[in-house]
């Protein structure tokens, strides 16, 4: 991960879409709040059933409607509440991201994490590896525009 | 004020943080999995060369992980006969024998080589081959009824045509003197 | 269903006083009341919650915004109440604290009021953003607005899900009659449900029957083990059948049929157990039972204290003398027995099918099994050369020569913690039972050097450590090194075994009379036709896997069907016996309440779009999706656990499930994901 | 694949310069099996794979790659019966084949040394391979001309076998190619203790440490020495040279009294075959100069 500025690309976003799943994901997030650990409020939180539920059409939608980054928090790699939902929606992203490349888009825009429902650490760590990765892609790529 | 001298500084037996570098041997990490290693001896016990020398495969490996700079300089990396004993039977699938290579590779660019191995890189550059040709060797395969030079890179050196070596030798193991030696030069 | 609420809305809102004038909208259109609850200040502090509500209320189909100081307090709840009595709401959005802590109570509030508990739409901007964004006040309320929106948004299109209602048949199956199978069946048949309790060998009772003793305390396993398979046998509310096999399993949770093959013993169950015609039976080999350490005859019974007491033949073994059916002093003995199918329906599957030892073969350097390495023995047959009814007489003697060894060499972490032979996990029992068995043979022969090669020594819990002490304090040698390979002398015939102590950095050659290897528990053969059958995943060392591994170990990936001991991962006695206990339980429940209540929150196939690829039914883990007659899939409603993860899988968009359909979540992703951008061509 | 009964035969360094009596009888025995045996012009060192390796693995792949170029542009297998060359190219050529990326590396640097590029259209076979497998003890039967009546330890050397995933020949623990072989050519094959280990020059360590060498060496030599066997048969130049100069050393310096003919598979297929003794060079070796292979031939196999 190359380093840059968070501060310099402050302001060249303010959507960005996060898909956690009902267990872990959800309660890591939920643990943060308890725990009042700040993030940044681009980041906004769709609430699915299982990471696994999300497909391409979910994450192009987002992206088609103006979000700048879209991300999928699930459980931690064997500890799914559906068996493998997680590694699904892992194999699903690096897909995508591979295809994002060919396209001639970075591959940062979208990402998989997990994270643990005792831990609100584990998804603030996420988000702010969410808005770096952004960073970084808005230096090196440009936004995602809409070209329709 | 007691002044450490540096007489006790050189025998030291504790080590410090200075003395590793945790990071330094991740390319090693990346090509076998050093990581893993349970510390089993399986390698060890499997070593034909550490029953007779101070070549202990698991202590180097340990090293390694710890990022033991001294490890660079230590003699015993160079007795494994590269058996691969130890690669077959790792339950951790170290790869040990690899683990030592690409360790001699690292050692070899600071120049720890012994001169007996420079020499033989000397053979390859001068012959194309690790052990040249003598004349009892000549008389020999004519004796036999082959011919009295194979036709390698020695034959047509001799003939005259040295360019494969002469590139071989211009682009391939580049070793560098070891640090001390160059100052000694100088 | 629908027309149920909808009547049931009605009713409910006549009896308010006052309210004609909702009557008059159109059915279906909906007709939201959100809801911005201040939480003191956790909310109203950072959010502006006026804002909110004012930004809400110009949504459309929002017919009430407002905002309240605590939403969960009575006062606050009333307010639901009220709107849907008088503002005819049928769709609730209440924006406060997160789903799983008051979303319950105002689902709860709205079910009172007649309409369905899935109609309530929790939007969490406490935890989400009030908490979190404490530092940016206009921001968090910008997040708020759009938390909101997609709320509404998503409230909008939510339909209503059905609870159902299913009997369960109150009977369970119990796979495997080891002590896991054994406990769950005598704990399930306690609390007054009938029990078939189904086992692949003849006999009942498992590994433990085969042990010599038991850690940490040196017990007889027999003698702890009887009372349970006594109990078992004589359960008026269990069935037992050994000699079989589960042919086919169909149904899903409550409601499982089962089809179980049952091999003939040929021998009938007047049988005296006298023995006679094992005596006489001209056929001997060695007995699976006893690992190899003994024989039997083709006409046979594993052990003294077998159960059921009945002799068994191996029609395989048998060369059809007719000596046994002569001899038999009772006529019990009939070659004519033919195997049996038998059905039976159950609401519950116990799964108990036990682990297997490892089989070293694999592992070429410890050369086990190999012509002239007779003296490298795995732990199990140890067990039986100690056992009381052991063809050695309980004595430690040498395979090749039947010497008492001088020298035994334990080598532990055999299968296990091996990538090579694709086990990586610690086996966990090995380091306890080898402490055990050397301790024991020290015992006996105080002379012999016993040594236990380890690369660590695993004894957590209670008394453990104490055991290991108490094998140090008895003179067995530990050595912390992983033994490479056994050598065999080519001339004197001598083992030796090459391994390091990696302590003192010194390469060690140790003379061995006897080397025991501490084979790995691994699944049993069969697990994976097995698993096929009963439709429930493994995991990737082989082994059944739990639902959940730390809060659900014993459900297995389909309901109704649970886990009980070595299937799920290897586990000693006292783990297997809880580990059993806790499955049983979780069998029991739907049995005893009767029946299970489940959500029809399920995937809908839009037969127009579906193809019959069957992606769905890959993806699908609960296993319940299946095709048809008509080739086309089908979705089992009870077997469903609503994931969701055959939606992506499926190349048309044909499955969709309920509430999270693809246009439903478009709907709540459009405002958040920044409001859409709009395209002008 | 390359063409069938043809092989690019790789010389190394240690059988052409040390011991060319191992490649007369290799030239002897692979035509008289209807092999046809092509030289491989301008090839050199393999380079040995404990020593050049360790140096620098990168340019150990780039000169491995450069010999196998050349057996590519002549549409043949190669030959080898060396264990360093063995180990060297068939491990270059197996991940070369495999990995893209590093082809693609390894044909960067090899414009430099001239017009070669690594296609991956060839396999590396070992003599021995060759014999066990392809030819096999069933094979071979039509081609005796004489059986020897010999005790034999054979010594498998480290790189023929090692590392099995790469080599996926036979067992590391407990091989039988050899002794599958040699059976039909009236050889025991005769067990001792430690069979399997390493002779102790392999890795560079014959020319690092000598003394460290010669210990691991004189272990093997003992428990060969246990067993008394008639010949001792290896698969390697390098094990050849090591049994050779190695007794020579233990005699001299360590008060061994050993003299036991070290022989190369091809010498001993070669003399079954039909070459005869003098060819089979025992009088250039240090060892059982005085050996006499006639006295142990098997006699009703020759009349007949």
């Amino acid at each position: 991960m190359s380093s840059c500025d968070i501060n310099e690309c402050e302001g060249k976003y303010d959507n960005i879409v996060v898909f956690m799943c009902n267990e872990c994901g959800q309660g890591s997030a939920n643990t943060a709040g308890v725990g009042r650990m700040p993030y940044d409020p681009s980041v906004r939180i769709v609430r699915v059933q299982c990471t696994g539920q999300i497909g391409p059409i979910q994450i192009m939608d987002a992206l088609n409607n103006g979000a700048d980054a879209v991300s999928c928090v699930g459980c931690c790699i064997g500890a799914c509440h559906f068996f493998n939902g997680n590694l699904l929606s892992m194999r699903r992203i690096k897909l995508m991201k591979k295809m994002f490349k060919e396209l001639g888009y970075s591959d940062q825009f979208i990402n998989q994490y997990t994270s643990r429902a005792a831990e609100g650490e584990t998804a603030v760590g996420d988000f702010e590896d969410i808005v770096e990765r952004l960073c970084t892609a808005i230096t090196e790529g440009g936004t995602f525009e809409n070209e329709c | 004020m007691v002044k450490i001298s540096d007489t006790e500084e050189s025998s030291r037996k504790y080590k410090t943080d200075e003395d590793f570098d945790s990071q330094y041997f991740k390319n090693i990490e990346r090509k076998t999995n050093i990581w893993s290693c349970i510390q089993c001896g399986t390698c060890t016990a499997s070593c034909e060369s550490g029953r007779w020398t101070a070549l202990k495969t698991r202590s180097i490996i340990r090293r390694l992980v710890l990022g033991d700079l001294s490890v660079l300089e230590d003699p015993d990396i160079w007795l494994c006969t590269t058996c691969y004993q130890c690669y077959e039977r790792c339950p951790r699938d170290v790869r040990p024998t690899d683990v030592i290579m690409e360790l001699r590779n690292y050692a070899t660019k600071l120049g720890n080589i012994s001169p007996n191995h420079r020499a033989v890189v000397g053979y390859l550059k001068n012959f194309g081959h690790a052990v040249p040709i003598n004349d009892q060797i000549r008389k020999q395969r004519v004796e036999l009824g082959l011919e009295e030079l194979p036709p390698t890179l020695t034959k047509y050196k001799e003939e005259g045509d040295d360019k494969d070596l002469k590139k071989i030798e211009e682009h391939l193991f580049d070793i560098p003197e070891k640090k001390e030696d160059k100052e000694e030069e100088e | 269903m629908k027309m149920t609420v909808k009547d049931e809305k009605i009713k409910n809102s006549e009896l308010a006083e006052g309210s004609q004038e909702k009557m008059g909208f159109p059915e279906d259109e909906p007709r939201i009341g959100v809801y911005v609850c201040h939480c003191g200040h956790n909310i109203a502090g950072t959010v502006d919650v006026a804002e909110v509500a004012e930004s809400a209320s110009n949504l459309p189909n929002v017919v009430e915004a407002k905002h309240y100081m605590f939403m969960c307090s009575k006062p606050g709840v009333q307010l639901l109440k009220d709107d849907i009595k008088e503002k005819g709401v049928n769709r609730t959005v209440v924006a406060s604290c997160s789903k799983n802590q008051h979303g319950r109570t105002f689902a709860r509030t709205i079910e009172e009021m007649g309409l369905n508990k899935h109609l309530h739409q929790q939007v969490n901007v406490r935890e989400f953003c009030s908490w979190v964004h404490k530092k940016d006040k206009d921001k968090a309320t910008e997040k708020a607005k759009k938390l909101v929106e997609a709320g509404v948004n998503r409230a909008r299109k939510l339909e209503e899900v059905e609870t159902k209602k299913i009997p369960t048949t109150k009977a369970a199956l119990v796979i495997g009659a080891g002590i896991a199978g054994l406990r769950a069946t005598y704990d399930i048949a306690e609390l007054g449900i009938p029990v078939y309790l189904i086992e692949r060998n003849s006999t009942i009772g498992g590994h433990m029957t085969r042990l010599n003793k038991t850690f940490p305390t040196n017990e007889c396993p027999q003698c702890s083990i009887s009372p349970l398979t006594n109990g078992v046998a004589n359960h008026p509310l269990v069935e037992l059948y050994t000699n079989a096999q589960i042919k086919s399993v169909e149904g899903s949770m409550g409601n499982y049929e089962i089809e179980v093959e049952i091999k003939p013993r040929y021998v009938k169950d007047n049988c005296t157990s006298c023995g006679e015609c094992e005596v006489n039976c001209p056929v001997e080999v060695p007995s699976e039972w006893d690992k190899g350490m003994s024989t039997r005859g083709a006409i046979y019974k594993a052990y003294p204290q077998a159960i059921p007491a009945t002799y068994v033949r191996s029609k395989k073994d048998c060369i059809e003398c007719n000596t046994c059916i002569n001899i038999c002093p009772v006529q019990a003995v009939d070659f004519s027995q033919e195997p049996e199918t038998k059905t039976f329906k159950v609401g519950s599957i116990v799964v108990a099918a036990g682990y297997e030892e490892y089989d070293p073969t694999e592992i070429d350097a410890y050369h086990y099994g190999q012509e002239g390495y007779d003296d490298i023995i795995t732990q199990l047959q140890l067990e039986r050369m100690l056992g009381p009814t052991s063809m050695t007489g309980s004595e430690v003697m040498r395979p090749s020569d039947g010497k008492i060894p001088k020298k035994v060499v334990m080598i532990q972490c055999v299968g296990s913690r091996n990538e090579q032979v694709g086990n990586k996990y610690c086996t966990g029992v090995c380091c306890k039972f080898a402490t055990k068995n050397a301790g024991l043979v020290k015992d006996m022969y105080p002379d012999a050097d016993v040594t236990i090669c380890y690369i660590d020594m695993r004894t957590p819990g209670l008394n453990f450590e104490e055991y290991y002490k108490a094998a140090q304090e008895k003179g067995v040698r530990y050595i912390r090194g992983r033994p490479s390979e056994i050598l065999k002398d080519p001339i004197s015939g001598d083992l030796s075994v090459i391994v390091e102590d990696t302590l003192s950095q010194t390469p060690l050659k140790l003379k061995a009379d006897l080397v025991v290897l501490s084979a790995a528990m691994v699944p049993p053969e069969g697990i994976g036709p097995l698993g096929s059958k009963l439709k429930i995943l493994r995991s990737k060392e082989g082994f059944f896997k739990e639902f959940h591994i730390k809060m659900n170990p014993t459900a297995s990936s389909k309901g109704g069907i649970y886990l009980a001991g070595t299937i799920q991962g290897p586990k000693d006695i006292s783990e297997t016996v809880a580990h059993a206990g806790n499955a049983a339980a979780l069998a029991a429940q739907p049995l005893v309440k009767g029946y299970i209540e489940k959500e029809m929150l399920i995937p809908y196939i839009d037969y127009d779009l579906c193809m019959d690829c069957g992606m769905c039914i890959t993806a699908c883990n609960p296993a319940a999706i299946s095709m048809n007659e008509d080739g086309r899939p089908d979705v089992n409603e009870v077997a469903c656990k609503s994931c969701g993860i055959c939606m992506p899988a499926c190349p048309t968009g044909a499955i969709q499930l309920l509430n999270f359909r693809d246009d439903q979540l478009l709907d709540e992703i459009v405002p958040i994901a920044g409001g859409g951008v709009v395209c002008n061509e | 694949m390359a063409r069938d009964m043809i092989f690019a035969f790789f010389l190394g360094c240690l059988m052409p310069n040390r011991y060319p009596q191992i490649e007369k009888a290799t030239k002897f025995v692979m035509e008289k099996l209807g092999y046809e045996i092509l030289e491989m012009e301008k090839a050199a060192c393999c380079p040995a794979p404990g020593v050049f390796r360790s140096f620098n693995k990168g340019d150990w792949m780039v000169h491995a790659a450069r010999n196998l170029c050349i057996a590519e542009k002549m549409d043949a297998d190669i030959l080898t019966v060396c264990n360093g060359c063995f180990g060297t190219l068939q491990e270059v050529n197996k991940h070369l084949k495999e990995d893209e990326n590093l082809r693609e590396q390894v044909n960067e640097k090899l414009k430099l040394l001239g017009d070669y590029e690594f296609k991956g259209t060839i396999e590396v076979r070992h003599m021995t391979e060759v014999l066990g497998w392809d030819i096999g003890s069933w094979g071979i039967e039509d081609h005796i001309v004489r059986k020897v009546d010999l005790r034999a330890s054979i010594h498998y050397g480290c790189h023929f076998l090692k590392p099995t995933t790469i080599r996926e020949l036979d067992s590391s623990e407990k091989p039988t190619i050899i002794e599958d072989f040699i059976e039909v050519l009236g050889v025991e094959a005769v067990p001792f203790n430690e069979q399997l280990t390493c002779c102790g020059a392999g890795g560079g360590v014959k020319a690092y440490d000598g003394n460290a060498s010669m210990k691991i060496f004189g272990e093997k030599m003992k428990n060969i020495d246990e067993v008394k066997p008639d010949i001792i048969l290896d698969i390697c130049p390098f094990c050849h040279l090591q049994f050779e100069t190695g007794q020579d050393y233990l005699n001299k310096n360590k008060g061994c009294n050993y003299d036991y003919p070290v022989i190369h598979i091809a010498q001993l297929t070669a003399y079954c075959l039909g070459m005869d003794a003098e060819s089979l060079g025992l009088q250039y070796q240090l060892m059982g100069k005085t050996f006499d292979f006639g006295a142990k031939v098997i006699k009703d196999k020759e009349a007949a």
